[in-house]
């Protein structure tokens, strides 16, 4: 699976992308879980976070897969 | 037609397209200003998500096109550094009347705050 | 800063000149369509009462901007002969915001369509 | 007192200005007796028109002078 951060994500988990093996499907919050053991200082951007993957938000309800690329989309702020 | 960019390059002054019907066009230009959160400033740093950026906004102005009625639809989003001043994003709007073109103008630049992936990631000092 | 501009030059791309404090910048440009109640038409002829057209643009102006606390005000409106496709007004409004230019935007187009003395007087012959 | 037709008004009228002699004040009424008796054809336009008088639309009350210029507006049109 690949990891996109941006932003504060991306400061927070001090790199730009990652890849990382996952052995099946997982939830959203499977994946989550998976990324603050990585990522603990992520935690306080979870409940703000939304999570992208094909240029499109996902629900929370998805389903991901071990060859997704996913984004992590914090608060934005454009314009 | 709806045009989507996103990119370093300043936001020059567009010379309106000629486009069929139209009879109006509205635009908005957000420019940086000279203080952020009451701090004076030199400018901002806007960071995007790219491709989602361009694929969200392409995706608003077709659904608010046709909400509206809109004919054509041109948005630039500028990123890197920006200083004071200069332009982060334009965006121009044509319909047959202008009622159309106002409202839609609001409703893209509040779907845009909520999302697309483009981010206000620092600020520039002053005076350098 | 208020300008208020009505004659018989073509309405150019303005450059947006830098506005202190402004993080908004609504434009709205009036276009001659091809067509006047159904019919094709070649253009349109305006005509002022120009001395009056602009002091009640500027009175409006210095009214709205007070209203919406607007940083600066341009309005250019051409008169004459304007052929489709091209400008008879634009407007552009300076806010720290963008919410007050864009209700500024509305309410001065509303006003103007009301009060300024300025007349389509005759419509021109397509294919001329 | 000068009075300057526009649009539809000079058209009706036959001329964009005229300068005529009046006596006295007169009520706006009066004015468009006056001038309804020289342009027959401006009745039609009389409901939707107003006058100005210095670049400043006048209220139905006012009082106007032998020396004013006065200037018809017919519903307009701009932008």
């Amino acid at each position: 699976m690949r990891v996109l951060y941006f932003a504060q994500a991306r400061r927070l988990a001090g790199t730009d992308r990652e890849e990382f093996p996952v052995p099946s499907t997982l939830s959203t919050d499977a994946f989550w879980a998976l990324l603050l053991a990585r990522h603990p200082a992520l935690a306080p951007l979870r409940p703000v976070t939304r999570l992208a993957r094909d240029e499109a938000f996902l629900p929370a309800d998805a389903t991901l897969a071990p060859d997704d690329e996913i984004a992590l989309i914090p608060p934005v702020s454009g314009g | 037609m709806i045009t989507v960019k996103i990119g370093p390059e300043p936001i020059e002054p567009l010379a309106l397209p000629p486009i069929a019907g139209a009879g109006a066009c509205a635009e908005f230009t957000g420019i940086v200003r000279a203080d952020e959160n009451e701090s004076p400033i030199g400018g901002l740093r806007y960071e995007a998500y790219q491709p989602m950026a361009e694929t969200v906004m392409r995706n608003l102005l077709t659904e608010i096109s046709a909400e509206h009625g809109l004919l054509a639809a041109h948005v630039r989003h500028r990123i890197g550094d920006i200083r004071v001043g200069e332009a982060a994003i334009h965006l121009a709007l044509w319909s047959r009347h202008r009622g159309p073109a106002f409202n839609a103008l609001v409703a893209f630049m509040n779907r845009l705050k909520q999302d697309v992936p483009i981010w206000k990631t620092d600020t520039l000092p002053p005076h350098s």
